[in-house]
């Protein structure tokens, strides 16, 4: 079957951003992505859980961007901006699809 | 004295606290899931917000309550200074993280606000249904304290303080749910409340002992892990502060002439440190800061030393100074 | 009347779903996590069927009950069709959105039927347990209907319905609990209510608050959302529709000989539109048609209606018709 | 008895548990979210805890408790090698599924302790509290009697009984919170249960009905998948064991002389097999074991099992051995 | 340590369809997948959220599953029946493994 | 934007291993790692679901870890170590970073 090459960027962020990072990736014009939970983790100083939480204050998530590799620039210079100062990071690989035009 | 504080200590609250520390220190896999913990702190506040909204209808509105708010308001906001000028002389902590830690303890602890009422209530002393509103007045003011002065101390970033960031800070779940409910308390009053009280009133302990359970659990971890950030002198701070906090607001009670039971609860209020509205907050306004400490310090040490000592001392301190 | 109206407004479960509409408005991170809504849901589900049970237990299966679970079928059935033409003719949606918003509307939602009878409840008017069977019956035959609709108007595609789409919208999980517990309920009766009352009966209104907060925020979140698509005469019709199907079941109430209690309950549900069983099954049935129309319809303009204005009417009328 | 056991299957309860394991078969999408799941798990082992610690509390310490609780440990370390033995003379389970098989028969199922104290209640038939302590110490020995069995018969692995595998049984979260309760209900006693009485025992029936369709769903699901690897000689193991287990505590019962309701539970515990504790400790001491075997024997066979024939009859064995 | 090259499958789609998904891929015989939670999203026309939601109706969910390429062309083919008229996409990604023999 | 290339390792596995995989990644001396829940699945014999469960012991549990290629074959050995006698798998991708200093 046909497909066409895509980029796939994973961003993950301190849950109390999310509103920051959503509002740079639709600067960005994506044409979408999806929000998914990380339950514990570990880091350069400490790790998580997110059992028992109350708040998001000490949480991460991570959100998932299917997108055309001429968005990926734009994308990454408004992402990294919202995050410089915060715990994250962003990764990029290569995905294929089969219906491109929604990318 | 000692016997209240011994009674409080053996409380079944306290003990399911104690029990959630001691598990978490043992490397227990207890654990409640992130589902049910909001569960339980939003019952909390819903509970806490209609009792208190339900007491308000009882009583109406009076220029006590108008000056306990704004008491309350004064406290969030001063402290923050006090706190910042504090840990800034007798620890080594860096601007912005005492900043943030500033912001933790103006704002308030709702569940130590529910452990003083509920001591209150076993010994028979009335507080008054308002003070839940002066306690959702006292979350956020503390949080534009520490902004002024991570500002004074350090370089703006883009990401302060702008009208988004004050919108999500004024509607924060946990005012929206404590406010709504209080205000709902307010207008449906006696008849709501027989309606609700088994829910509200009867279920209240049994959900506090989970809650507490999983405070414990949480803050047992969380000095697990972040003993390493507390010095000695933070550790103090951790204590003296809640002391020089209750202090203030014991002198603005005699000022308003408020009862025994809202004295302690008004004292209990500015004594305890935030861990559910500010974390986040500060994440947003003080990315820099270092969130551990200020979780380290409010739930791991003066949410304990609250539970066990503080709140039989600010209600025999309260029982000296009004009337 | 406008007493009744009035009253029902000010009651904490219409508050607390005014504060999740004002929350979702004021753009609150407030929110309850999905598998507590879940509970709820589940929990709500269980009780009233519970409740059903346990009442038809005490007075016994009678020939009304039988017509008056038929008239329910013919209601879900029925209305569709309805609802489908009048969609056609006074709004632009296409035929498989018509559709699928005739199948929400054929449908029942439980939370208007529990608004109901706590109503009746208050006005200590009775009804019999026996309509929560009624309100079980109801879910599906507009799901049925609706993809009648749509296959005559639509080409049909290889995800109708099969045997596989049959048992999943017969064994649904809100049918299962619902009818599971109107089982146990019944074999069960009295003694069985006797053990559960302090869950099933006493806890039910603080539960019942919680999931209306949850469904303010959800509806104040969809309507935001969704608004862009509901035109006037499409939000006409998430008003005037529930009237037409109340009428119809007004009819039938008499037919059958229904007391004013029951009829009051057979109009609410003819009049109340499905949030929770219809929509995934019409994704399955009818995937071409946007969601965001009809959950927009159900659960941000018709149920606010009726649990605001549409039940105190309906009691109202029933109290003229029946006897 | 068949009074009895028809009673007992006609209870809510029981009901309930049927309702899951039928929507399980029709194969319904109902089910109960996980973290649902684990908060009931958490309040009947807190609420079963604390109960007993406040029983004890009255009723103090003696000779008989300490003999009791010695018997539990030893029947959950011998029971194990009866049933490895039992299962590779009749069955044709390799050594390591036969050993992980044997150590979930000899732990103990919290629920079906939970049954029969419910039976024994609404039959005023008294026992004592101490009990909850008993299932408790019952819960591990028999993980490590598995472990020696399997040491004996397979080659040993690295992941085998180390330190933290040790720490990891012996705090495991379900012993925590059970112990935990139990000591807090111990030392606040009656005043505690006082407070928590409307969570701890009049919400107890309602979350056993939700648990209970939440384990049938479970059960009913893993059957479907399991019964492949379940021959009709394992599957006779599953009923046969908890008789033999019963019997030998049965005849401990006597020995210490233990009251009537007190043998059943004795019995019942026995005859019990684990599904919280044990399964996810096998993972990790007996990695090569299949876990479905264990898991369809346990929750799907023996607690059925014991839920509608053998606490009637362990009750009634009771009844004739005890005084 | 010497790895194998295989494919990594994602399918995003709306949580009703999880049946339907989940029979086209033991049709076309793959070794396993694993089901993963999203918690939010936006697609071309609207965002959504699984907080205080119900019914699965609104969901989307994920579904990763680890296989070889040459089942790739299968897979798709009955998975992009099962999507064509609802919400959803799929993403082919390579991943090494170490024990090819599983999947 | 200058992009760096790194690893990314993704670990299935059955729940209650988790404390030892960890502990083999810390000795790896992974910079950081993130927990995603799984919540239901199909491998070689059955399928399983997260929902209605009491304990972890029958699920499945996903740890993510970006890390240099240089780091991975450590990695490798150490964790499929732990997971050799359980259920369980490792898939390697290629990924790129933003600021490879933190991995
Ligand atoms: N190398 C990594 N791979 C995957 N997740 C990571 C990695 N490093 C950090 N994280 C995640 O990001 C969080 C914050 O990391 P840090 O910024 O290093 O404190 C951790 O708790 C993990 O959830
Ligand atoms: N480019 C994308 N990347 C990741 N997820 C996406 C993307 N586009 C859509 N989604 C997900 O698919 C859902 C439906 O999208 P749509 O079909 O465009 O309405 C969204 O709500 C997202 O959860
Ligand atoms: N090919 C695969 N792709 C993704 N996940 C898989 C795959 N095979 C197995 N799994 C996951 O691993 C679990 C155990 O698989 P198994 O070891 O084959 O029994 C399954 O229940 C899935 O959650
Ligand atoms: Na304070
Ligand atoms: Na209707
Ligand atoms: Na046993």
């Amino acid at each position: 079957m046909k497909t066409y090459p895509k980029k796939r960027i994973d961003i993950i962020f301190e849950a109390p951003l999310m509103q920051r990072i959503i509002d740079r990736l639709e600067q960005a014009k994506v044409s979408g992505y999806s929000v998914m939970p990380i339950i514990a983790g570990r880091g350069h100083d400490s790790s998580w859980t997110a059992d028992g939480q109350i708040s998001n204050a000490t949480k991460m998530v991570s959100i998932v961007c299917i997108t055309d590799a001429s968005k990926v620039d734009d994308l990454l210079d408004s992402v990294l901006g919202a995050i410089s100062n915060q715990i994250g990071f962003v990764t990029i690989s290569d995905v294929s699809v089969v219906r491109p035009e929604r990318f | 004295m000692t016997d209240l504080a011994f009674q409080n200590l053996l409380s079944p609250m306290v003990l399911f606290f104690a029990l959630g520390l001691l598990a978490a220190f043992a490397r227990s896999d207890l654990s409640v899931p992130e589902a049910i913990a909001k569960l339980l702190a939003l019952y909390l506040l819903l509970s806490i917000g209609f009792r208190g909204g339900a007491e308000v209808a009882h009583h109406g509105l009076t220029v006590q309550l108008v000056a306990t708010v704004g008491a309350g308001i004064l406290l969030s906001f001063v402290i923050p200074f006090i706190a910042f000028a504090l840990l800034r002389k007798t620890t080594s902590l860096n601007a912005t993280d005492a900043a943030a830690v500033a912001g933790h303890y103006g704002s308030i602890s709702a569940v130590t606000f529910v452990a003083v009422t509920g001591v209150l209530v076993q010994l028979s002393i009335t507080y008054d249904g308002y003070l839940v509103a002066v306690a959702a007045a006292m979350e956020t003011p503390a949080i534009f304290a520490a902004l002024l002065i991570a500002r004074r101390m350090t370089a703006p970033t883009d990401s302060g303080a702008n009208g988004d960031f004050i919108r999500e800070i004024a509607f924060n779940g946990s005012i929206v749910i404590l406010l709504g409910a209080f205000g709902i308390g307010a207008i449906t009053g006696q008849s709501g409340m027989k309606i609700l009280k088994p829910f509200i009133l009867d279920m209240f302990p049994g959900f506090l002992c989970l809650f507490l359970l999983d405070m414990g659990l949480v803050a047992g971890r969380g000095l697990k892990q972040g003993w390493r950030y507390i010095s000695v002198p933070v550790a103090a701070f951790a204590i003296i502060m809640p002391l020089i906090g209750g202090a203030l607001a014991a002198a603005l009670a005699i000022l308003i002439g408020l009862s025994v039971g809202s004295t302690a609860v008004l004292i209990t209020l500015a004594a305890s440190a935030s861990y559910i509205a500010v974390p986040a907050a500060m994440r947003l306004a003080l990315p820099a800061a270092n969130p551990a400490i200020a979780l380290t310090l409010s739930l791991g040490i003066t949410f304990p030393f609250n539970l066990l000592i503080g709140i039989p001392l600010y209600i025999a301190v309260a029982g000296r100074i009004a009337h």
